[in-house]
């Protein structure tokens, strides 16, 4: 195989938002087309993107990430991922 | 096994009888019911409920599916509403069916436990602020783990 | 607080606004149900409950006011049938209604676990065998002991 | 105070029986005058009195007994008590 960068063969990524890490960022979802890797570069990535952002994703050691609806941990790769969900810790039930 | 994510009044009554009926063998059915309180005297704003959908109603299928398994129970149910909540309102009700009455309470318990901390629920407060996640339910949790 | 010991069916809704109505501070409730459940294949035949009255409501009192002081609850009930019951008939529904989901849950299994080993009820099977008490129950009530 | 027979004051017992201790003796209750001081002794005398007794009250060790609707043990006294109930362990519930 010819050696192309990944993001060539990346399909969009759909990244939502919720709770606070929503109201701060100001937007419900959004696509994703950068070139992060792993769950940890998309979150630095996207806390460059301005104060609501960084408001939203200053804290890591509380947000909670699920690919494609499962929690995973901050280096897990984001690789043929659909979707990206970002939010703080659950408080249901 | 019945999962519902939903913004109307939860009917217990026919909850049960969608679990129960017909099975000869359910000796304890454990039901919890969560209600919204009042948590200082006079605080009488309600809470909004928010969550994401689909992700939701698949955690919650893994939540009564593994409370089944590991407890052996007949069947189980996870009922939880979203949306604008007023006090004295029920939040969520979980049932579950067994033979014996305590793989029932522990079936129960088991389920409360596991979705406070990893079902995509999040509370808001009238005041706008959102409810923190509280240490006490990730080590209620932890209890669980084997 | 509500008691009662009956031969007619259980109303678990009128139960709940019993122990639950006019009161903003609850925010777990536990129902414990217990049904007569076949316990081998085919055997269809009723059981009979027979008890002890006056005791009988004495020690229900006793358990429920034990459970509310020991896990501080807010409220309690107890509901025991007597009479002939066929299979899949409710014998007994138990509620514990507290602030807290935990002692909601500790509530209701202290009050099943007493009711069970203390409490004069006496079961007899259709061929007319009564049932023998069971060591587990004595053990689950031991747990309880401080 | 003179010294008479302790039976001079007592009252009248009502002596209850449930489940197989009712099946076995045949009644549901009688009334009892004899001159038991303590659970133990009652007991012994009852079982005198035929095989449906001694059916009901051999196995003293299953055997459960309520001194006016409380729960006693074989060598509590039965003075001043109303009410004596006797009945296998309990299965409710």
């Amino acid at each position: 195989m010819p050696s192309r960068p990944l993001s060539f063969w990346r399909t969009d990524m759909e990244l939502r938002y919720f709770a606070w890490v929503r109201e701060r960022i100001g937007k419900q979802s959004e696509t994703y087309q950068g070139s992060a890797l792993t769950i940890k570069e998309l979150l630095d990535e996207l806390e460059t993107r301005g104060d609501g952002y960084q408001a939203a994703l200053a804290d890591r050691g509380i947000l909670r990430v699920a690919l494609d609806q499962n929690i995973a941990g901050g280096n897990q790769s984001i690789k043929g991922i659909r979707e990206i969900a970002i939010f703080p810790p659950m408080t249901g039930g | 096994m019945f999962i519902l994510v939903t913004a109307d009044p939860i009917d217990e009554a026919s909850i049960r009888e969608r679990i129960g009926t017909g099975r000869k063998d359910i000796g304890a059915l454990v039901g919890f019911t969560g209600m919204v309180r009042e948590i200082s005297e006079g605080n009488t704003s309600p809470l909004e409920l928010e969550h994401y959908p689909t992700m939701t109603e698949k955690m919650l299928t893994t939540i009564a599916s593994e409370a089944i398994e590991r407890f052996a129970l007949i069947d189980a149910a996870i009922v939880h509403r979203v949306g604008v909540l007023e006090i004295g309102e029920e939040i969520v009700y979980v049932a579950a069916a067994s033979r014996h009455r305590q793989s029932a309470f522990d079936g129960a318990n088991f389920m409360m436990d596991y979705l406070k901390t990893r079902a995509p629920f999040w509370k808001k407060e009238g005041d706008g602020n959102w409810v923190e996640a509280k240490d006490a339910d990730e080590d209620a949790f932890k209890k669980w783990e084997r």
